[in-house]
């Protein structure tokens, strides 16, 4: 549940994260994308699984088409193509996992919690922030939404200029919608989140230069 | 079946709800803590959720952070495990009524058996024996002699307000019956401001037995046989073992009777736990229902080789139970030692931090269910619990010497725990003859005195 | 029983014998060699003793060193474990001869089921089914041909001198014979200077099967039911289990009558395993005699509940078997995994070195039987087996799933192992539906061809 | 089956390393002596056992009849004394193990072949060996003998000088007695072990200071 990119990603198309594209909205949540397509023999093992979900999710957030991972020291090589044409969430990546092999216990277990762990440390990871830019994090879990209404204009965007009370999205849990206010000042340099994303407690949602 | 399921719980019984979901190939959603995001277990679930900060209110406890997570997880049912959110009727109707299947009994009976007055009367009427006391409070000397021969001595006098031991006398005669009426009824006055006492019969040396039953929607309900847990320090079960050394196969039959009884007098569905305190003439008495899986389960699937979880998991998704009484046989002997990041040298103080080396034992007869390794921090916010240490053999001795050697070469660099504490235990004389009673760990090992009752061992 | 005994092996086995020992009360005395002196097991040991250095030729294969040590440590018995010296005849001579119990069969019975020929002899005098063959060599091509009819083909022809697979050839019919024999002849003569070829019938899709017994020195001898090691690697066995999810109860009671003939023709006591190839049609062939604990005993102990090291020692100290046939029941399914440090993927080519973690699963039916931990270093001078993963549960199919969960929770970073090899194994449809052979492995996982015949499986 | 000093021991009694008294010929071999008696409970693990074991032992050579060892960082006391009088090996000794624990996996297992293992090495050890002296080892299991025969003077003792092939002990594995040369140039500074001790492979037998 995070942007941050894997190691040496090569993403082979441009990125988009201002709106969903209308095909995707009645695709599954991400959260809970069924078990990887198209995985050849030997089978990656489950954690793998989870991985390639992540993946994926990455990709489709950021509408990225193809992407090569080839983490020697883990002794991994991914290869995921997201289908051609304008399907949406219909294309199916075809993974390919020789030596998988399992993390240390040691070694962050979960590449969305670390990830932001590490961010949020204000760690030099990579992919990392840029100086002066701060995280706007999710206080809950529920579901975001942007504007107030299907039909209204989000609260904010890039460039928008924040207050400590600026709402900034609505979180809904548990049917109630709770307005989410910025509790910093500066201007958003990038929304993380999409309109109708699942967020995890925690989740960066918005990168922000401080006044 | 499920197709998609969160577990609403952390450690070693998240970790062995992730276990029976593989096995029957339903998807987890595990939810977690940011004091747990490192925890290994995790990586086994095809999901993971952070619901909060290390506090359990922020957490495990935070019922909307919970259900939010399962709505936007799309799960099917929750698992409640044991502890946090086990035995919450509120929480179970939240499920509900977000149409979240709660794997667990009926919000109406969890919080019927949640009350001690009410689990009492229903006991009763099931014609399950509860420990014989005064027909309410007592107020005059007079009555109380004659009502303290009817329940027969030793008595125990407690503050009808009372709790925490306070407002407690035992009297073992007439004369000692009236000097600790007076003295409890003084010292209720003074803690809860009403000096109304009541009289129980006093269980000496008595034995903590507990029924594992499992009944489905249709109403068939079976029980697996009894647990014994009679090794406690205040109330917190050390050691447990299936079957008790100290009944019999008739005794056996009559108290699984009595647990299926409560049970059914209860609507009771899913897997459950009845106790009773047994005396040393063999009289049992009812003493609680708990309506969740406990930590001690495993010692149950160990010598009837049912796994409690899975079936919990098919009761919930509306199968019938797959076995008539008839069909559980309990084979062997198995024993639980609970292993707890505690110092038993400081008043078991907890004992979290790193864990610099882990190797539990193994070989055969061996089961650890622990989601600890070497390189894992124990958090300092939940219980100390840091994994169970079970072995099943054909015997009972056979048993405690492969759990003596299992216990010798547990490595837990780091922590303080439970370990040496559980050796001496196995190696004492009334453990080895199994004539020990709920008092047996303080009377030998506490640096407190025993407890002056059984009554509200959890 | 003894009172102190001396463990002549390492590693996994050794640390299963230590485990017994303690169990039963027995000291132990742990030889190592230097490229051992950090493994853990011997600190469950209660007294180690260096004998040579990391070749095994200097320590554990080092008879005189062994018996020097047995000698001022002042044992009464040594265990063998398998491997090294566990088959060989003049150490159990040399053992008895120092007044040390070998834990074992007699000298004796060790070098007679250890020759082929003569095994195959006493074989066909217990009216144990061996493989047809032609009586001898065959020399000419005139009765070739009738020789071949009256065993029946598809026919093996082979070198009398051969080995390695050399000077082999597999004939279907009459002329395939011929020319087979001819080819045989000329590459025997050429590999080992002898044209002396000799006939067997080929086994097609053979299963492994193999009997465990257990005899005492008043001559009891029980089958503790049988193993399917059909899943195998250039005969190294890979998986095991119990039962066997290919014979009939018919069937079962017919090999376990044949190995307990083989064992009383051989004056067998102590543990042993009978093995046989079973063909298509239920028929079962002799192989050989392993005069010796196995690997695969644990998924015997887990359906028997039997002890199999325990029960060795007791025989060995002259105890009378405790069960009998009858007393002898099988429940529910095992499955064993044997984890080696070796990369599929590189042709199995050993990965010994630092182990920087491991995790060993565990849970619900779940054993692991392993000397490794986090910061384990193995050393690359012995086989490559770290570990056996075993499952016990109720019916093959709940045994497979629990294996499939426990093989993705086991951690082992450092070294490449057979893990990911072992999952894809019991997910293929072959093993599943119990419809695999010998050749299962090679035909759909190896980068070599099947091997052409099963017989010198070990 | 080393005599490297174990931390912190406090000897209170004065060494003697010549010969064995006649009392304790006929006790048990150190190697197999039984559990420790007279331990309080809670009894110690059985890997502290071992130790106990290998302590006594040591005192028995050294004719050490108290011993103290307070290893803070084992949260380990030990205390032992050995029989007073004449009784050779019939004293018992008095353990008070309180807080034993269990050491790392990482860090030496077993006493006696870590204590080999790091004066082979030549590594500074807690009562290393002093500069420019060498250990003679064991190259073999057996039973050491210091004499041809039990009349005999000892083949070699302190301030012996020795050739490359002088023989400085017979060691008797399954019957058979193999002189040991000394294979090194030099003059013994220190007997490490005793005329009829068990040795095994490896064990430091002399301490010589080379030519």
């Amino acid at each position: 549940m995070s942007t941050e990119s894997t190691p040496k990603e090569k993403e082979k198309a441009t990125e988009g994260t201002e709106t969903a594209p209308e095909g995707r909205t009645g695709a599954a949540s991400p959260l809970h994308s069924a078990d990887s397509p198209g995985s050849t023999n030997p089978q990656p093992a489950a954690m793998d699984l989870k991985l390639i979900r992540n993946l994926v999710r990455i990709m489709e957030r950021g509408e990225v088409n193809e992407l090569e991972i080839d983490d020697e020291k883990a002794g991994l090589r991914i290869h995921l193509k997201r289908g051609e044409g304008a399907q949406g969430s219909g294309g199916g990546p075809v993974v390919v996992m020789p030596g998988a092999q399992a993390p240390l216990p040691h070694a962050p277990i979960d590449i969305d919690s670390d990830a932001d762990r590490e961010s949020r440390g204000g760690g030099d990871v990579d992919g990392g922030l840029p100086d002066n830019v701060v995280e706007i994090h999710s206080p809950m879990v529920g579901t975001l939404y942007q504007a107030s209404s299907p039909e209204a204009e989000p609260f904010v965007g890039v460039g928008s200029v924040l207050e400590e009370d600026t709402v900034i999205c609505i979180i809904e849990a548990m049917k109630v919608m709770n307005e989410i206010k910025a509790e910093c000042t500066g201007k958003i340099v990038e929304v993380l989140v999409e309109n109708g994303e699942p967020v995890e407690y925690g989740q960066p949602l918005f990168l922000v230069a401080p006044r | 079946m499920f197709r998609r399921v969160l577990i609403a719980n952390r450690g070693e019984i998240a970790q062995r709800i992730i276990r029976a979901c593989r096995e029957l190939g339903i998807e987890t959603v595990a939810v977690y803590s940011e004091a747990d995001a490192d925890a290994l277990y995790l990586r086994q679930a095809d999901e993971t959720i952070c619901i909060g900060g290390a506090a359990s209110a922020d957490s495990y406890l935070n019922i909307p952070a919970i259900i939010a997570a399962a709505e936007i997880a799309d799960v099917e049912a929750i698992h409640p495990g044991y502890g946090f959110l086990a035995e919450n009727a509120h929480f179970a109707e939240v499920c509900r009524s977000c149409k979240i299947e709660f794997i667990g009994p009926d919000a109406d009976t969890i919080a019927a058996v949640g009350n001690k007055a009410r689990a009492r009367e229903i006991a009763m009427g099931a014609k399950v024996p509860v420990v014989p006391g005064s027909d309410g409070a007592v107020h005059d000397e007079s009555s109380a002699a004659k009502i303290a021969q009817e329940i027969g001595y030793p008595i125990m006098i407690k503050a009808s307000s009372g709790g925490g031991g306070r407002g407690m006398r035992v009297a073992s005669n007439e004369p000692s019956l009236l000097t600790g009426m007076r003295a409890a009824q003084a010292e209720a006055k003074a803690a809860f401001g009403d000096d109304a006492v009541y009289f129980e019969k006093f269980v000496e040396r008595g034995r903590h037995i507990e029924v594992q039953i499992l009944g489905d929607r249709s109403g068939n309900i079976i029980h697996l046989g009894e647990r014994d847990c009679s090794v406690q320090r205040r109330h917190q079960k050390l050691i447990e073992e299936a079957p008790s050394p100290s009944l019999t196969p008739r005794l056996r039959d009559k108290i699984g009777g009595a647990a299926v009884r409560m049970a059914k007098a209860s609507n009771y569905h899913n897997a459950g736990t009845v106790e009773f305190l047994l005396d040393t003439e063999g009289n049992f008495y009812f003493i609680e229902v708990n309506a969740r899986i406990q930590v001690e389960h495993s010692v149950t699937e160990l010598v009837t080789g049912v796994d409690l979880i899975q079936e919990q998991f098919r009761i919930a998704a509306g199968e019938d139970l797959r076995f008539r009484q008839k069909d559980i046989q309990v084979r062997g002997h198995a024993i639980e030692c609970r292993i707890n990041a505690e110092d038993p040298a400081r008043n078991f103080q907890p004992s979290p931090g790193m864990i610099n080396a882990f190797v539990p034992p193994g070989g055969p007869g061996v089961r650890v269910d622990s989601h600890c390794y070497s390189g894992y921090r124990i958090p300092p916010n939940y219980d100390s619990m840091i994994g169970k240490l079970m072995v099943h053999r054909n015997t009972r001795d056979e048993a405690i010497r492969t759990l003596l050697r299992a216990l010798d070469e547990f490595v837990i660099e780091g922590p303080k725990t439970t370990v040496p504490l559980q050796r001496d235990i196995l190696e004492h004389s009334d453990f080895r003859t199994g004539d020990h009673d709920t008092g047996f760990v303080e009377r030998y090992f506490g640096s407190h005195p025993p407890a002056v009752t059984s009554r509200e061992v959890g």
